[in-house]
């Protein structure tokens, strides 16, 4: 008797695990299925390519916000990159396991716990109001580097760490200097896994709202320097609902916004997938 | 000797650079509780959190109807994303054959990829007029907990999957040796030693509920009276305020309120990082 | 690319000492002969010292051998080598105490004319000696039936000993003054018929280094 | 100088002089009080239970355990006469000079050619022909040259753990060391290519002081000229318990202790 009750609790809590399965694909399949049916009809070249009237109407294409969200992305990126790499260097190679190392460990970790809002108002307080940038594109971005800089350094100090310590060992005893190590074996090694972490943090980047809408205002206009603001396709995303009654632009913007992340997502994929097999020698 | 001194100079350069973060945490801490502190000591901490009025008009600066509102979505959404992400990590990691583990895996991480704008449309276009034929205006807890819920899912999921996944197999297989099924094995064995992970997941995915901000502004409404189920009710307003109309900032004494409240969840968030973090 | 060159050349080494040891112990024998046709006492004399150097030879290959089974773990074929060599070794070693013992009686004889004129013992020694060259060039050859064929040859002189044997005791019992003499040739004849008795175990070990089996081949009635 | 004769081959000691070496990790004692004379151009084993300190004193001689936060050292090791903790030897140089082969093979995930290339490469060798002879010299000397002179291209991961550690062994040739550590170099590899690369150990011992840390008695046995014999005492420091040739140690060792465990009875 004992069998079968236990065969009968196997199958409902299969039952249940598949259900659970089947669910979260639903959900997926109805955002996404609802996005897509709802804004891709209203996506034309005309939309791509044509500014936002701004205000209340809702009127007009996206061409402005792409032309933002690509202007924040590469100003953002010129400083978190470098700094990003920098530190997992430090955490990964250097780092003694002393206090200052916890410190500064703890500090990432706390970054990356504090909500994209605070940064929001952080930036808001330093960069918009302190140091005057004003809301421009050069808060925003200085913004998502302080937000993005915890996913940088601890992806990158993954993809550092994923490079087998006998390399460095082998390096060193063959009479390098560490940053001979560093630069010629580790790095390169490692290259794939810190071009994930970079896309990765421009898919974060992409779809941030909260904190740059504290710090890069609403125009909707092209913005011609660094110190202009702009809205990128989020902010775009959350006037056009929030503000204007031009839902079916809403729509098509949004559906722009998930092909990026589904592009991004299966780059992210492909590249990690070949980080991993140059790992085990596949390649 | 120049490799010497670049080796040298590299030192420096990404120790400083690696000094960066903790500069970043710090100029937070301070910007935050500069702003912030005076307000606190103007209202009163007791008034402050368990003041029931939030009316800047009228001098009322209580935020318990937000704290509320914030305890109530996250605890409602982590009851329904909780089973279901658990559910789906097992299906992940030990029941999907790898074909359909193929078509899973990348849909969780698509909707980890989604912006929460995206969800927040969705919410408001499909969710809120869903939800008001049961009653009330649609924009509720109810609404944003199942927003939210859609959000912290494929975070509990790929942390779970993670630990299960790093069971060692010959848990299972010793398991399975003694005639277990594979349910008393995932739930005698593999779960229990998983359990640290899986925790973990739940805690990062309730962080990740209670900061989120745009999303809910779209789906909750504004109100700042008590929450009621259903009902229009504004959860940790004073984000709603400092973001949703930036002409708060205009009151000095209100833009200082705002901060308090950063301040405070400030605190709250570096108190939670340190209960599941190593 | 050949692999374990180090330990197949130190078992060559092992290989080339006991051809070395065996040409000594040869040479012992012929000179022994030799001694004894000519009553050469000197050569005698020289033989019994050189005796010395085969059995100094013998222990610097067994220090050797047990050398490599300590430190190169050898297996099969080349176990069997090493094992068989250490038999050898003490197989060679007697073979050069009999000449040794025959140089010894030579001097006992003296200058006393022989009994009668010395045939049918140079016949055995010159059996005996070409078999123990056939059977070390079978060891180095790893030729199992030139060293089959080898034993068979013990019999023959089995036969000329019991014609020796014969002759002398005829010579004893015609005239009891002459048994000293005769035992010594006895003695002689005997040694010789125990050298072959050797050569016929070296020969096993042979077989067996090639075939792994371990076998009594001619049992000697003596 | 000692002078040592092994198979008769003349090797001089002293190439390595270890005097009164001790080693400690934080508060823990790695090594006690360890004297060595390490003749040149001739294998030197070293042999020992787990958890001895072979491997930590392989690793101080060409000081990877530099690496190591809150190790200390007391005591000297003197190559060719000169102490190579004194402030002014630098370490890079020491470990060009001093090669190393790990455990586990580890070529780079580059080509064939990258991997060989590299060392000269960092050491300032830039001239395309002069790196193609070092490559090509490396890897005769390491019996590797037939096997992947047609694909040197090719990355060294696709070759297999035999060939794979031939390759790291012709790395550390490229840089042209007087002496290679090898820290259990075939434990990863089967017995063939194992013998393979004893095999290439025995020819480069011709050229270069090789010392290996094997747990593989029967590998010290075969290849090594000199073996040393480790153990760990009661509080778990590493000393030398006894030292020799190595037909010596394994035939008629004057330690008990050394006896009890080569032939398997340690205690």
């Amino acid at each position: 008797m004992r069998n079968v009750s236990a065969k009968q609790t196997q199958k409902m809590a299969m039952a249940g695990i598949w259900g659970g399965g089947i669910i979260t694909l639903l959900l997926l399949i109805v955002i996404i299925g609802y996005v897509l049916i709802q804004g891709l009809p209203a996506v034309n070249w005309e939309f791509l390519t044509t500014n936002p009237k701004g205000g209340l109407s809702g009127e007009g294409g996206i061409l402005s916000t792409v032309v933002s969200t690509l202007y924040l992305i590469g100003v953002t990126l010129v400083l978190l990159v470098p700094i990003g790499i920098g530190s997992a260097i430090y955490l990964s190679e250097y780092a003694p396991n002393n206090r200052l190392t916890r410190i500064i460990r703890y500090g990432i970790e706390t970054l990356a716990g504090i909500p994209s809002i605070i940064f929001g108002l952080f930036g808001y307080a330093l960069f918009v109001t302190v140091l005057s940038f004003n809301f421009s594109i050069l808060s925003g971005a200085l913004t998502l580097v302080c937000l993005l800089l915890p996913t940088m350094i601890t992806t990158t100090e993954e993809a550092l760490k994923a490079v087998s310590y006998s390399y460095r060992e082998a390096a060193l005893a063959l009479g390098t200097t560490r940053w001979q190590m560093i630069s010629r074996i580790v790095l390169p090694s490692a290259i794939p896994g810190i071009v994930t972490a970079v896309i990765l943090c421009i898919g974060r980047a992409i779809g941030e709202t909260a904190c740059l809408y504290v710090t890069m205002g609403g125009s909707a206009a092209i913005p011609s320097s660094l110190l202009e603001g702009g809205r990128t396709l989020s902010l775009h995303v959350y006037y056009l609902a929030m503000e204007t009654n031009a839902m079916d632009k809403a729509m098509a913007t949004a559906a722009v916004l998930i092909i990026i992340i589904i592009l991004i997502n299966a780059l992210t994929n492909w590249l990690a997938g070949r980080f991993q097999k140059r790992m085990k020698g596949l390649l | 000797m120049t490799r010497y001194f670049t080796d040298k100079l590299a030192k420096y350069i990404v120790f400083i650079s690696g000094f960066t973060s903790f500069i970043i945490l710090l100029l937070i801490a301070l910007f935050i509780f500069r702003e912030g502190l005076p307000a606190f000591s103007e209202i009163g901490v007791f008034d402050f959190i368990f003041g029931g009025v939030w009316r800047p008009g009228i001098d009322q600066y209580g935020i318990l109807a937000m704290i509320v509102g914030s305890i109530a979505v996250t605890i409602v959404s982590m009851i329904m994303a909780v089973p279901l992400g658990i559910a789906c990590a097992i299906l992940l990691a030990e029941v999907a054959p790898s074909k359909i583990r193929s078509i899973l895996r990348p849909a969780v991480e698509l909707l980890v990829g989604i912006p929460s704008v995206v969800y927040g449309l969705v919410g408001l276009v499909l969710l809120v007029p869903l939800i008001s034929n049961i009653g009330g205006s649609g924009f509720s807890i109810l609404t944003a907990s199942i927003v939210l819920m859609v959000m912290v899912l494929p975070t509990i999921i790929s942390i779970s999957e993670d630990s299960i996944r790093a069971v060692p197999s010959s848990y299972r297989e010793g398991a399975l040796a003694l005639g277990a099924t594979k349910w008393q094995t995932i739930k005698g064995v593999v779960l229990p030693a998983a359990k640290s992970g899986i925790g973990a997941g739940i805690v990062l995915g309730m962080g990740r509920a209670i900061g989120e901000t745009m999303a809910m502004i779209m789906v909750i409404g504004n109100s700042i009276a008590f929450p009621r189920f259903t009902f229009r009710c504004r959860a940790y307003t004073d984000r709603q305020h400092s973001t949703g109309n930036k002409l708060c900032y205009r009151h000095p004494r209100e833009r200082a309120l705002c901060y308090r409240c950063r301040a405070l969840y400030f605190y709250i968030t570096v108190k939670q990082r340190s209960y599941y973090l190593p | 690319m050949e692999i374990r060159t180090d330990f197949n050349k130190r078992l060559r080494e092992i290989q080339d000492d006991i051809l070395i040891m065996g040409s000594m112990v040869e040479k012992a024998m012929t000179t022994s002969i030799k001694a004894l046709k000519d009553r050469d006492i000197d050569l005698a004399q020289h033989l019994i010292e050189d005796d010395e150097y085969i059995n100094h030879k013998r222990f610097e290959i067994e220090e050797k051998c047990i050398r490599l089974i300590a430190t190169q773990q050898p297996l099969a074929v080349d176990l069997r080598t090493i094992i068989s060599v250490l038999n050898i070794l003490t197989e060679l070693e007697r073979i050069g105490d009999y000449a040794a013992g025959i140089a010894k009686i030579v001097l006992m004889i003296g200058c006393e004319e022989h009994l009668k004129p010395l045939v049918d013992i140079p016949r055995m020694a010159d059996k005996a000696i070409s078999m123990l060259q056939r059977s070390l060039d079978a060891f180095i050859k790893h030729d199992a039936v030139a060293a089959k064929s080898v034993i068979t040859e013990d019999d023959d002189v089995d036969n000329l000993y019991d014609q020796v044997f014969r002759e002398l005791l005829t010579f004893m019992i015609e005239d009891p003054k002459t048994i000293t003499r005769a035992t010594r040739l006895v003695w002689v004849a005997h040694n010789l018929e125990r050298s072959a008795d050797r050569i016929t175990n070296i020969c096993e070990r042979i077989i067996y280094i090639v075939t792994g089996k371990m076998e009594e081949m001619g049992a000697s009635n003596y | 100088m000692t002078i040592y004769n092994f198979n008769g081959q003349t090797c001089r000691g002293g190439k390595i002089k270890v005097n009164n070496l001790n080693f400690y990790y934080g508060s823990f004692q790695a090594l006690r009080n360890i004297n060595l004379d390490i003749p040149g151009c001739a294998i030197t084993a070293i042999i020992g239970p787990s958890g001895c300190g072979k491997s930590s004193f392989l690793r101080l001689l060409n000081r990877m355990n530099d690496l190591i936060y809150g190790s200390r050292i007391e005591g000297t090791i003197e190559l060719d006469g000169k102490n190579i903790f004194d402030k002014t030897v630098d370490v890079v140089d020491l470990r060009k000079n001093v090669g190393m082969v790990f455990q586990k093979p580890n070529p780079f995930p580059i080509s064939i050619f990258d991997n060989i290339a590299f060392g000269p490469k960092q050491h300032g060798k830039k001239n395309k022909m002069e790196l193609e002879e070092i490559v090509e010299n490396s890897l005769k000397q390491a019996a590797l040259w037939d096997e992947v002179k047609d694909k040197l291209g090719q990355s060294a991961l696709a070759l297999s753990g035999g060939q794979q550690q031939r390759l790291c062994i012709a790395r550390v040739l490229s840089v042209e060391p007087e002496v290679i550590l090898m820290d259990e170099p075939c434990s990863a590899l089967d017995p063939m290519a194992t013998l393979k690369i004893e095999d290439l150990m025995r020819t480069l011992a011709k050229n270069y002081t090789i010392i290996i840390v094997t747990h593989n008695m029967q590998q010290a046995a075969r290849v090594s000229d000199t073996t040393a014999f480790f153990m760990m005492e009661p509080d778990r420091a590493g000393s030398l318990v006894e030292y020799g040739s190595t037909s010596e140690i394994f035939t008629n060792p004057k330690d008990k202790r050394t006896e009890d465990y080569i032939t398997g009875r340690f205690g």
